[in-house]
This record gives structure tokens, C-alpha cells and sequence, in this order.
């Protein structure tokens, strides 16, 4: 079966995020994203939330350009107060349209 | 009663001990904490609580003999929001952020301070007016919303649209429970009510049993927290415990004048002391992102609730016998 | 009593007041819920509940005289999905998939709205035959099963092989914690059982308490796919409120028939009004891939379990009486 | 140390379908998987299940051959009907002699 | 009694009859189980419940009384280790990580063990002495740590530094409850320990309601291991049931050494006899990698466990009656 | 916006492993990590812990370099005697030096 490659955007943020980021992520351009509840340690030792250490992993396949629109805004609205990091694989899918 | 006696009472209580306990725990390096999930019960059950029974009480009370009091309260939701931002902005010297960020903790209220003044109340043998409950939901909302627009008006930053986070307020897990709670209480009539009192009921052995265990795991995320003390430093420490008993000795004042018993007035003093960790955290995060949410979380989690546990409400307590409420 | 102040009565119960603020705070957008595991947990409770509560009468009662009722409870399990299928398919020309999908539901029980139905004939004054928890496990599954097998031979596509899916339905939760809890609550005898009865007691206050939060997270639940009302369209909803008033008349009168009191035919004819959402839905999805779910789950959630709690239950109860039920 | 290249095949599907699709998996010659519960939302808004939007995710680490056979079944048997996404991606692991 | 009749008064008590519903359960494969944080949450409340109630036993107990079964029980907490240790050593020549692995779990202790005995003691009209729970946290570490101790100095293989976990296993979640809860029921003092004892008496309703759903999901647990017992073969199988009854007539006789009653005696025994399945397997696990846990864990929770629930208790309860305890 | 290429190293581990392994990632050169609480088959069918299956997912972005190292004492220390897994992707990076 052929595939399509495409990107896979992950972030990880303060559960608080989860809301703000799927609404930015479906705006510029993601189809659809898996939620995670996750727990983790990083530099900024930021302790937001009841509980400290309490993210979400916000998992999204999409296009390159969508991906570099999600990273671009990730890291200019949320890198300097926010916890969070965000990385890209590629990955490849099948129906590549449901994506884009 | 003695202060000395009264603080001994309130020290050996299973509330504070198991609040301790929990510190503890946490001092000793140990990993145990309540199943997230049963956190979250825990909670859910005592404020729907807390609502029913304040409902079905607000059925026996005479709506007027309320006016008074709901004024005062939503008085105290405007003042001590705006007092905490400046105290913290002019003394302080924290930035417009900072300092509005944590007064939205202190213009709130915490349900579990005002629980723990109840049956502190109850244990020296005071009544409390049975419309409490519905003042507490009166508290706490105002608060939050003056701060945040407080600090989106005055900081210089963009600051996220506020009107989602004044519906995200209004509409969360607090407010349901405890308005839904009041109004159900209100309107299932006696029979009904006494049909789920004892399990709802804020005196009843199933809440308090529910309120230690809630307590211990408070203790927990109080004690992990234990080492910001030093990165907040002594200013916010001091404000921690000054605050309160400003917004105390206020709120019980104000009560008196309202024409509350000495019980009432030492809730309501207590719920102008206590500080939103709830309902206000979530807010304040994401109006005003570059508040310093150790500072306010710090102040409310590991200063103020356990000062006001502690040793606050029997102060509040001795002031509302000072002030002669009857 | 009158219709009208019956249905007030019900209407006023905890249980309907929290199921409403339940829907109310998904319309107002509010973001709360139960947390998951005390959901489950809760549901576990009241299903294990009901099994011991229903076993331990059980083991008073003369086996014959569950004979008639346990008769024709089986045949209402075998009669509701095959109506609910045959009005789908040829008034509502719906698929096959969806058709069997759907009549799964309706052939199956919903506990909640048994237990509703409990807790409504107990308030009118009137007593249930105890081991009408014994029937509610018989009609679990046989309409589940006949539906599938109805949808499986007349689907041309190929659907998942039903005997690991028959197996699922038969080990589930709810059969499991019912047939279980009938086993021991009817083993242990009286005075184990007086041990533990006031907290497994379905007429105790635990039981009661922790069904209004229970309520409460159906009415979340519910409130959230209030929107897929459009989705189904005016059959189908039609469908969810007539055909519960049948199959609710027709248990009233079998079990008249079969010499139940006016509160066991109120019961039986809610057991054989409701559907369920719980059983039904895993099975339907894997058996009948091409049945929407949004159908079934909307009829049975949205329209079918808030008619019967808000005003099926008292209609069964009215039949009851006309049918001169002692 | 030296490691080999294998697929890293995940799935997002309705928590329904955790059994048939780990059976599935093995069926097809995966020597094991990772399953995550997790929520989401994409472009199909299938409301199956009583809390909409549970999904459950499952990673496997398998050699290309078998990615492809659990690409092309998962597409062919779950795509038409089930809210399910799948997609590849690249891993380097140790000893793969464990997952083939 | 007859051993008859005492026997099936255990067979067919709430708690024995819902742990076999629980393997039931698995054994026709259902996938029915307990949520996760309900489980978690339920033991949690036991294990505190039981400090609870022997703190405020403890306010009446003369400490001295408690000083020779305390020794005792210190004692059965050094010798049950060894013993297990050398039987799997000599007798079934198990590798010295495996020897250790399974002692650590025989030599503490099971809490919920100790809760069904007491709870067959009091069936069987007899009484406890108040201060047990303070014995239940003496004997809960030192079994542990002589055990992990021996595997590490006995293994070649380098073993994860041993001290940090000796911390764990000192501030495990047991430790924190039964120990704080011990405190706190010895502070808190008559008035207070009445207004939570309802909830947490290990008599009352709600702990023992509590109890038959935590031992559905132990039955669940330990169904799902049965599989197990192919792999531990027949001398693990004999040493799960042999070792419990030696150590257990060791317990009752040194219980009755020490001046306990028949209850205490039975209750002590059934203590030593008990192998634990919470705190040893994770301390086990990274202090001796070599150490196969299906061995350990089997053993504990799907012979030894079941065993003592079953006929252990029982027996001890005779033997304890034979050495003519009063 | 310009990223840099780093290792995303994920461990699947029994959850008795996840402080040891947490500290072992921190003590090799990760900066951050994220927990995840996942459950799994594999070849081993090691049954330890209470509830068998029960595992943590452990996800690092770290250099090529620290990759390597985290692989080398995982496979050395926990292969012979524990039920884990360890694989490496590569993913793209806004601010690298976040991660080194
Ligand atoms: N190097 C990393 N690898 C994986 N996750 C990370 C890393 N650094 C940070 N995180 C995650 O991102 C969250 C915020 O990190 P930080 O902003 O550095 O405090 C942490 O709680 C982790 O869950
Ligand atoms: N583009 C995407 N990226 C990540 N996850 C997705 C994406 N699209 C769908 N999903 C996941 O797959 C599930 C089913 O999607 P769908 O079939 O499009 O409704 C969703 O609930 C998400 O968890
Ligand atoms: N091929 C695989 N793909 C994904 N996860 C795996 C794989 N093999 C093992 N695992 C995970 O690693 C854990 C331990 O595997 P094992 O050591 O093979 O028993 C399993 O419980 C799974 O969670
Ligand atoms: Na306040
Ligand atoms: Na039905
Ligand atoms: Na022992």
C-alpha cells in the first residue's frame, strides 16, 4: 500500500495549555490530535498547577507547512512563560488527504 | 474558653493532624499520595454537599435575612481582591502581573478552609446560619474577575481575552457542585432531603470521615511545595499570614454589622482570610502568563491555608466573641 | 395520588434534580465531570449493590414463586428487540446494521432506570418483590444476543464472528457484579448480610447518596450529545419515547399476568421500557460495524433513559394501578 | 553500540477496538505492543462509546515487512467504519532480533 | 465450635465469597475489574481506618501491656525471614536472590490477612486486643530488610545499593497510614475519634463494605496469576501452604507466650502466617534483579493469600483455642 | 523557523523502573523527560508487580551522543533482568540547546 510521508508534531505543556493548544492547532490547519495525560521533568522546574509536573502530550500528523506554522507559534506564544516543549517526526500515513 | 485551649483543641483536630500527617509524609521523602481520581471525588463530594445542605437549609430561611449578609459578602469579593493588589503592588513591589495574579487567590475563597472553620465552630458549640453555603458561592467568583481585569488593564503585555476565563470561572467544577448542590437542596423539600442527609449532611460522619482524607492528601501537595518557601521569599511569606488576618478581622467585622452569630461571623471571616487554590490557579495561568505562579500557589497552598487551619480561625473565632456577636 | 402531583414528586427527586444539573452544566459549557474511576467505581457499587441486596431476599423467597415473573421477563427479552427491529427496518427503513443495532439497546436494560423505578414505587408508598434484581440480570442480555444474531445473518457484509462477542456480553461488568452479588447476598445469610446491609442496603442512605452523584455524571454525559439529537432526526426520537410506552405497557401487563404487586409491574415494565447504554453499545460496535452508533447511542442516552426518569417511570406506575395491580 | 532500523507502527482508535486491533497486531507477527489510553479529535466526530472521544493508542516496534501488512490491514478491515488512524515511523533499536 | 462448622462459617462470610467471586470472574474470563484509583483508594482508607482505630485504642491501653507482644512480634518479624529463607535455600534449592525474594515476602506482612482475621475473631464472638494495628506496622519492614539484606550480601551479582530502599519501604504508603493513623487516633482523643469512628471503625458498616469490594479485585488479581502455578511448581505450592501454617503456630504460641487472648493469639498468628504482596514485591524487585518475581508473587497472592483467607485462619483459631488461650 | 536535528530516546519499562531509570536518564546528560503511564505485551511475560502489565513509557530529547549512552546502560543494566524496551527516533527541534 502506498503511503504519503508527513509530519508528526508532538507537544508537551502544563495541562492548563491542553485547551489554548488544540484550539490554536486546529486553527492553523491540524485535521485532528490525540491528548495525552503525562507526567515530566524539564529545566524550568515551573510549578504551576495544583499538582506540579502534570502535562498533557498533544500529538498531531500534519502537513510540513502546518507543522512549521504550529511550531513557529508554539515558540513565540508559549516558549517564554509556558511549560512546554514541542518536537517533529516524520511518519508516514495512508489517505495522506485526511490529513491535510 | 481560653485562646490557649481553644488553639489546643483545634491543633488535635483530625482535620490538622491529618493535614500534618500528610506534611509530613512529604518531609520523610515518602512517595504516597491519594489516587488522583479519589482527590477529585474527595472534592467533588464535599462541595456537592456543602450545597445541598446549605439548600436545603436556604428552604427554611427567610430570603430577606439573607440580604444583609450576601451584601457584605459581595462586598468583601470587591475589597479584598483590590486591598491584596496593592498591598502586593506598592509595598511589594511586584510587578502588575505578579501582583494581580495572586490577588485573584485572595479576593476568592477556599472551600476547604471554609469546612474546616465550620466544624471548628461547631466544636466550641456555636451555631452557624444555615445559608453559609450560599455565601460562600457568592465569594467565589467576584474576586477572580476583578483581579484578572486588574491586571489585563494595567499590564503592558497582551493578555489572553478575559471573557472565556470569566465563563471558564463561573462555570467551573466549584461552582456547579455548589450552586446545582444549593439548588437542588432547595428544592427536593424535607422529605426527600432527609432521605440523603446522612450521607450529604456537613456534619454527618460520612463528610467528616471523606474531609481527613482529603486532608492528607492537601498535606501532601502542601508539604511537595515546602521548598518554594525560599523562593518566594520573606515579603510574600509575611503577606501570607497579615493578609488573612486583615481580610479576617474585616470579614468578621463586616458580618457582625451584617448580624451574624459569632459562628457566622467566624466563617465568614475565615472565607475573607482563606485564598482560592482551585478555582483561581487555572485562571490566572492563562489571563496573565507572566505571573509567577510559584509566587501565588505558594502564598495560598503553603502559607495562608495552613495558617488559617492552624491558628487563623481560632483567631477569627476570638475576635467574633470580642466584637460581642451574640 | 394524581397523576400531576406524581409526576411532581418525581420530578423533585434528588435523582432527577441531579441528572438535570448534570445536562444544565454541559449547556452552559461547563467543563466538569466525574472523575472516570469514580464513575466506574460508583457503578460497580450500585450493580454489586443491588445483587447482594437482591440475593439475600432472594434466599427468603420461594423459588416457584419466581417461576411465572422470571418467565416472562425471559420472553420479554425475546419480544422487545425483535418490535424495536421490525418498527426500525419497515416504518423507519433504517439498514439492517443500524436497525439491529439500535433494537440491541432496546432489547437489553438500563440498571440506572431500574433502580430509578425502585426508588420511585418505594417513594409512592408501595413495596417491590425482592428479587426483582434476579430478573433484572435475566433480561440483561437475551435481547442483546437476538438482536445481534437478527443483524449478523441479515447483514450482507461480514461482521465479527458472535460467539467471542456473546461471551463478552455474558462476562460484563454488570453481569458479574449482578449474578455475583445474587450468589453471595443469597449464600451469606441473615446475619452476614445485616453485617453489611447498611451500606449495600438499596433503600440506604449510601445507596441513595452515591446515586445522585452518579446522576449527576449521566446528565454530564447525556447533556454532551444533546447536539446528536439533530443527528437522529424525528424518528428516531419519536421511537425513543413510544416505543419505551409499549414495551413499558407490555411488562406491566405480563407481569400483572405472572401476579406481580403494582411496584413489581411498575419495575418490570420500566426494565422492559429502558435500553441500555452500558452492555449494548461494545457489542453492537464490533458485531455490526456499519451500525451508526450515533443512533443507537443517542435513542437510548439522550431520548429513551431521561423520558423514563422524568415521566415513563410514573406512566408504567399508572398502568399499573389501572390494571387493578393490588 | 550498534543498533538496527525498524517501523515504529502506531494506531489511534476507539477504545473498542484495543482487543480486536492488539489481536490483530499479533496476529500479523508483531512480537509485542505498548498500549496508552488517550483522547482526541479528528475529522470523523464519531460519537461511539458512552464518553465520546476515548481512544486508545498502540505502538509496536516491527520489521518493515510486517508494518506494511498491519498498515494495509488496519486501512482495509477498520478505516471504512471505525474512527481509527494509523502511521509509521522510523526507529533504531537494539537486539532486533526481539521484534522480528 | 466444631472445625466443621467454623470452616464454613469463614467459607461463607462476605469477604470469602466475594474474593472467589473475584477468581470466578477471570477464571470465565471476564474483563471485568475494579478501577485502578478505586482500588487504590479503597486500600488506602483501610489501612488508615486501622491506624485510626488502634491509636484510639491505644489512648486506653497501659503502654506496658503492649511491651511483651511487641517484643514478640519483633521476634517473628527476625525469625519468619530466616526460616523461609533457609526451607527455600537447603530444602528447595531456589538461588540465593530467589531465597531472598520470596522470604522478604513472608517475612512481613499482609494487612489485609490481618483485617480477615479479625474480622473471624469477631464472628466468632471473641475480642481483640485494641493495640494489634501497632503490631501489624512492628512487623510490617523488618522482614524485608533481614531478608533483602541476606540476598544482597549472599548474591554475587552487584545488588542496587540497598539503603535507599530500605527508606522506601519505611515510608511506603502502609507505613504512612498505619503509623500516622496510629498517631493521629492516639491524639485526637475520645470526642474527636466519635465523630469519625463510624467511618472508620473496622467494625462498622462502611469498612466492611469496603472490604468485600477490595477483595473482588484481590480475587480478580489473584485469578489472573492462576496460570501461574504451573510455573512455580509443586514445592513452591507446598511451601505457600506449610510455611503459613509453621509460622502461623509459631505466631499463636508466642502470641500466647506474651499473654494474649485467643483473639490476639489467632490474629498474631494469622500475621506471621501472612506473606505481603504490596510492600515487599516492588523492594524485591530493584534490590534483586535476579529474583524471578512470578516465584515471590504467586506464592504470596495465589497460594499463600487464598490459603490463609480460606483454612489458614480457621486453623490458627484452633490452635490458639488448643493452647488454651482464655 | 530554524530547527535542529535531536534523538527522542523512548524506554517502555515496568513501573518499578521508573525512578531508577528517571535518575539514570538525568545522571547521563537528559535534561528533561515525560512520563507516561502505559500498559503492554511483549516477549518476556514477565508478570511482576501487583497488577501485571502495568508499564511506564519514558520519552528524552537528547543529542546523538546521550542517546547513545542512555541505549549502552539500559541495554547493560535492565536487559538481562527486567521487562524493557528501548528505541530512538529522530525529531526536529526549535532552540536545541534546550536539550543539551
Ligand atoms: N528533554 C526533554 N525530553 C522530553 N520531555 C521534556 C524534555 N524537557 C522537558 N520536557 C517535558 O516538558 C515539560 C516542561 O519542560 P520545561 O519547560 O523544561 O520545564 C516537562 O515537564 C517535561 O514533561
Ligand atoms: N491528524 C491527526 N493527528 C493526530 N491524531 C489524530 C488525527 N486525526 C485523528 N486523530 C486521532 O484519531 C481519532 C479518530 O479520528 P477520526 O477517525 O478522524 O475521527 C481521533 O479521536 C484522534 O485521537
Ligand atoms: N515490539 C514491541 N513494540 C512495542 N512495545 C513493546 C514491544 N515489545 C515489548 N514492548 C513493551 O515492553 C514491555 C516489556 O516487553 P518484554 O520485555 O518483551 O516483556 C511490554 O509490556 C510492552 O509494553
Ligand atoms: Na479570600
Ligand atoms: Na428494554
Ligand atoms: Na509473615
Amino acid at each position: 500500500m502506498q503511503t504519503v510521508s508527513l509530519k508528526l508534531v508532538t507537544l508537551v505543556a502544563e495541562t492548563v495549555l491542553a485547551d489554548p493548544l488544540s484550539r490554536d492547532l486546529t486553527r492553523l490547519g491540524a485535521k485532528g490530535f490525540t491528548i495525552t495525560e503525562v507526567r515530566g521533568e524539564g529545566s524550568r522546574h515551573l510549578r504551576s498547577g495544583e499538582i506540579p509536573g502534570q502535562n498533557v502530550k498533544i500529538e498531531s500528523v500534519v502537513s510540513a507547512s502546518v507543522a512549521d506554522k504550529i511550531v513557529d507559534h508554539v515558540s513565540r506564544e508559549y516558549f517564554p512563560n509556558y511549560a512546554v516543549i514541542v518536537y517533529v517526526t516524520d511518519v508516514a500515513v495512508v489517505r495522506g488527504e485526511k490529513y491535510i | 474558653m481560653a485562646i490557649s485551649s481553644v488553639l489546643q483543641t483545634n491543633l488535635l483536630s483530625p482535620i490538622t493532624l491529618s493535614f500534618a500527617l500528610g506534611i509530613l509524609a512529604r518531609r520523610v521523602k515518602s512517595e504516597f499520595s491519594l489516587p488522583k481520581d479519589i482527590y477529585m471525588g474527595i472534592a467533588v463530594y464535599l462541595l456537592f454537599a456543602l450545597g445541598l445542605k446549605g439548600g436545603a437549609e436556604l428552604a427554611h430561611a427567610p430570603i430577606v435575612s439573607i440580604a444583609w449578609p450576601a451584601g457584605v459578602t459581595i462586598l468583601l469579593g470587591c475589597i479584598t481582591p483590590l486591598s491584596a493588589y496593592f498591598v502586593l503592588r506598592k509595598l511589594g513591589h511586584f510587578s502588575t502581573a505578579d501582583s494581580a495574579g495572586i490577588a485573584a487567590h485572595y479576593g476568592s475563597v477556599s472551600a476547604v478552609t471554609y469546612i474546616a472553620a465550620q466544624t471548628f465552630v461547631a466544636s466550641m458549640g456555636k451555631t452557624v446560619e444555615g445559608y453559609m453555603p450560599t455565601l460562600l458561592a457568592l465569594l467565589e467568583s467576584p474576586g477572580i474577575h476583578i483581579a484578572l481585569a486588574l491586571g489585563a488593564i494595567k499590564s503592558t503585555n497582551k493578555s489572553r481575552p478575559i471573557f472565556s476565563v470569566l465563563h471558564e470561572v463561573l462555570t467551573a467544577r466549584t461552582m456547579v457542585l455548589l450552586v446545582g448542590g444549593l439548588l437542588i437542596g432547595y428544592l427536593i423539600g424535607e422529605k426527600n432531603w432527609h432521605d440523603i442527609e446522612p450521607f450529604y449532611d456537613t456534619k454527618g460522619v460520612i463528610f467528616k470521615g471523606a474531609l481527613c482524607l482529603f486532608l492528607l492528601e492537601m498535606g501532601i501537595v502542601a508539604g511537595d511545595r515546602l521548598g518554594d518557601l525560599k523562593k518566594v521569599g520573606p515579603f510574600l511569606i509575611g503577606f501570607g499570614i497579615l493578609l488573612p488576618i486583615v481580610h479576617g478581622t474585616l470579614g468578621v467585622l463586616l458580618g457582625h454589622w451584617a448580624g451574624l452569630s459569632v459562628g457566622g461571623c467566624t466563617v465568614l471571616g475565615t472565607m475573607a482570610a482563606s485564598a482560592s487554590y482551585i478555582a483561581a490557579p487555572p485562571a490566572v495561568r492563562v489571563t496573565l502568563p507572566d505571573a509567577n505562579p510559584t509566587y501565588s500557589l505558594t502564598c495560598a497552598l503553603t502559607i495562608t491555608f495552613p495558617f488559617n487551619i492552624v491558628a487563623g480561625i481560632p483567631i477569627y473565632y476570638q475576635i467574633a466573641m470580642l466584637v460581642g456577636a451574640y
